[in-house]
């Protein structure tokens, strides 16, 4: 348990002394949903229908963007065969890894994303669910996004292909997840979308990192 | 992992025993005279029929290979003859495409992971992060590996780095790069180590560090298999591996590619169709 | 079990495979024709949808392939994670250009029956979602598995990738249902209607039946071909060396 | 076809023009790969046979 967190200090300190990268997806998800009032106008009405998709949309994109840093440093540098050959279950190293990339891009992108809710003429009140439907689901963009880092490690074009695979496999959470604020801005309950996203987390959170683990392995050998 | 819990100057200590002296092989004098041996107790590694596969070619075949406590076993042969695969193959970061690995008498190949455990690998590439200091990566490792060696300030100082403790990797040459990843053998205790190629880079006060350091592993009942120019006194528990011996034929080439072997002639179903 | 062993053997399965091979395509040609011609003269219309649910014969079972062809790669991915048997991974390399196929072949179809049904190429109906959705797994798993210069890896990291989508493809078919039952206003007639009258259920069995030996034939041919491929490249291997 | 005769014969037609391009060009494929193995093969083959010729454990997949 002790390697879980020794990990995850070293991937934190590392992203705040590189800060840049993690910067740049935050930078990207703030362009993105900025880029859309200018393309379809700045009319409340139609931001307000379509912020919710907006802003989801633009937080998968920008997990996408982060995503093949995630194992392909340590991979290039060989500090991924020196953590196989610990002997602590790959699997918990790599949920480490996921919670890292979680506290370095999840996190910082449903912090702002109540500004970007301004920005689109979201009304407040659905903020709340907003910010409870990302805590859900940027999480498991992180587990998800782990399996297609690891998988294409040592591919040709990596950065493009990991969204390539990722992307369809995100579709259930952009689903669930604008649907709730689109229930919280109707002013319904979004209690059942936001269950079915805590569900999803709960079943990534063994599977997904038992899938990374064994392409990791399998990117070693 | 079989380590007695001894104080850090003991476990500090053996390094300081000579290479090649007069005691009897495997035992030395630490502190409170505790015998060396007990270290690591006594360990068997083995290879059988160890065949292995890279990028869909099979580089060597039907290899075996002993080591025992306080063995060295030095892999030579030209390049591509497959040094890096086997060492890669020992420390189970490749699955052996034929044969087994054992551990005294286990197989490792189905639990990988408590056989990681007992051993360290210095691979070609370092592992330095640019942004890290040579102390937070060396104590990162210790953290992730179990801090039963000799404290980090100390297996800096042994491969002459003490005083870049606090450079970050990126401002260390390559030599340095090369003793910090081997420092990384003194902070945690294995008994096999796995080097590949560990003297690249490094300069004559290198050599002669990690040369102290086998030294002082062997002693303690430390095993060492490594691809490397360094010359060992040659008789006791050294063996050397000719690995160009063990080039795999054409017909174990074509049976190796799995099942697609020398029995799937085209013409066995090609006429059917 | 002891069956499945004989078979794993590659040159033995070939031979079996080959023996097995005008069989199907005799049964195949067979259904296939019957399926034809009920789908097209030997069935009435629909009293709704009129002639055009005539591309529903067709449509339905792609859409089915699709979904199977899928499946059945997962399962040779599962085969050959666990057993390491390559013939396993020959078969689900050979099965995905057929599915990817397949795929193409529901989601024109489905664009095609769209088009006189609500006058428009194409409608978010959940199927043709599910559909594409499964389209664009389909060309990652081909992507992936080429994007290796050692084939060895390509097919690890693609076996894995079939076994993390065929766990997910439940959840985006539950999901897309949902978001589709969300947005689809109740007036628009749902592409499977309310039920299947028994005159419409032959042909579509029938359809369904002769796509699963034309797979099925297929397979054979393109897995003999990947076979062969890879005996190609062990032979340049072994000649280099 | 009651109007709608394009559409249903075209989607047909996209369906049997598919199922032929996938069946056409998997079998050329075979045939291209089949060639290649035949030249190959006389090419490094009579070195191979003459091992194979001396491997008694020649069948040891069969076992």
């Amino acid at each position: 348990m002790k390697c879980f967190f020794v990990l995850v200090r070293r991937d934190l300190s590392l992203a705040l002394r590189q800060g840049s990268d993690a910067a740049m997806a935050l930078m990207f998800f703030v362009i993105v949903v900025t880029l859309f009032p200018l393309a379809v106008g700045p009319e409340p009405g139609v931001l307000e229908r379509i912020s919710s998709g907006i802003v989801w949309v633009a937080a998968l994109l920008a997990a996408m963007l982060s995503l093949d840093r995630m194992f392909q440093t340590d991979y290039d540098d060989g500090s991924l065969e020196l953590m196989l050959l610990t002997p602590v279950p790959l699997e918990v190293l790599v949920l480490a890894k996921c919670l890292a990339h979680w506290l370095t891009t999840g996190l910082p992108m449903l912090l702002i994303a109540p500004l970007l809710g301004v920005f689109m003429n979201m009304q407040t009140e659905a903020f709340p669910v907003l910010l409870a439907s990302m805590a859900l689901g940027t999480p498991v963009l992180s587990l998800l996004g782990g399996v297609g880092a690891a998988l294409v490690l040592g591919a040709r074009r990596a950065g493009t292909l990991v969204a390539l695979l990722v992307l369809p496999l995100t579709i259930p959470l952009l689903i669930f997840g604008v649907s709730a604020v689109e229930a919280a801005v109707t002013g319904q309950s979004a209690k059942a979308q936001l269950l079915i996203l805590g569900a999803m987390l709960m079943a990534c959170l063994p599977l997904a990192p038992w899938a990374t683990a064994a392409a990791l392995r399998q990117a070693a050998g | 992992m079989r380590i007695r819990k001894l104080p850090r100057e003991c476990l500090a200590a053996p390094y300081r025993v000579e290479a090649g002296g007069d005691l009897p092989y495997g035992v030395g004098i630490g502190c409170e005279g505790i015998a060396f041996m007990e270290v690591f107790g006594d360990h068997r590694f083995e290879g059988r029929g160890l065949g292995c596969q890279r990028g869909g070619r099979l580089v060597f075949d039907r290899l075996d290979f002993t080591l025992a406590s306080g063995g060295v076993l030095i892999l030579k042969g030209p390049n591509g003859s497959g040094k890096s695969s086997l060492l890669r193959t020992m420390a189970t970061l490749v699955r052996p495409a034929r044969g087994d690995l054992l551990w005294d008498g286990v197989s490792v190949t189905d639990d990988p992971q408590s056989h990681a455990g007992m051993l360290h690998y210095v691979g070609h590439a370092d592992a330095a992060k640019p942004a890290m200091t040579a102390e937070e990566l060396l104590t990162f490792w210790s953290g992730m590996r179990g801090a039963n060696g000799i404290s980090v300030a100390a297996a800096l100082e042994r491969f002459g780095i003490g005083h870049r403790a606090d450079f970050p990797a990126r401002y260390l040459s390559s030599g340095q790069k090369r003793r910090l990843a081997l420092a990384r053998l003194l902070v945690s205790e294995a008994p096999l180590w796995i080097l590949d190629e560990p003297t690249v880079g490094l300069d004559v006060d290198g050599v002669a560090a990690l040369e102290e350091a086998i030294a002082g592993h062997r002693a303690r009942g430390g095993m060492i298999v490594a691809a490397t120019h360094i010359r060992f006194e040659t008789g006791d528990r050294v063996a050397e591996l000719e690995l160009s011996g063990f080039a795999p034929s054409a017909g174990d080439l074509a049976e190796a590619y799995g099942a697609l072997g020398a029995e799937l002639r085209a013409d066995a179903f090609r006429d059917a169709s | 079990m002891n069956w499945f062993h004989w078979l794993a053997n590659p040159a033995r399965f070939m031979r079996f495979a080959a023996r097995l091979q005008p069989w199907i395509m005799a049964l195949g040609l067979l259904t296939g024709a019957a399926g034809f011609y009920f789908a097209l003269f030997a069935s009435p219309a629909d009293y709704q949808q009129g002639e055009t649910v005539r591309i529903m014969y067709v449509h339905v079972p792609s859409a089915w392939m699709a979904m199977f062809i899928y499946v059945v790669m997962a399962a040779a991915a599962g085969s050959f994670l666990i057993w390491k048997h390559p013939l396993a991974d020959v078969a689900a390399q050979a099965a995905a250009p057929v599915g990817a196929g397949f795929t193409l072949m529901a989601l024109i179809t489905g664009s095609l029956w769209g088009q006189p049904m609500w006058g428009t190429w194409w409608v978010w109906d959940a199927r043709l979602t599910s559909v594409l959705i499964l389209f664009f797994l389909y060309l990652g798993y081909i992507a992936l598995v080429n994007a290796f210069d050692d084939p060895e890896r390509g097919s690890k990291a693609g076996a894995i990738l079939l076994l993390v989508g065929v766990v997910n493809i439940p959840i985006i078919k539950f999901s897309v249902d949902w978001w589709n039952t969300l947005h689809q206003p109740a007036s628009v007639a749902r592409m499977d209607g309310p039920s299947i009258d028994p005159s419409m259920l032959l042909p579509l069995l029938l359809m369904a039946a002769a796509f699963k030996l034309y797979f099925l034939y297929l397979l054979i041919v393109r897995m003999r071909g990947e076979l062969m491929a890879r005996r190609i490249r062990l032979l340049h291997l072994s000649d280099v060396s | 076809m009651g109007g709608y005769a394009t559409y249903v014969w075209s989607s047909y037609g996209v369906v049997v023009v598919m199922l032929a391009v996938m069946l056409i060009s998997s079998v050329i494929g075979g045939r291209t790969r089949d060639r290649e193995l035949t030249a190959l093969e006389e090419r490094v083959g009579p070195r191979r046979q003459r091992r194979q010729q001396n491997d008694p454990e020649d069948t040891r997949h069969d076992a």
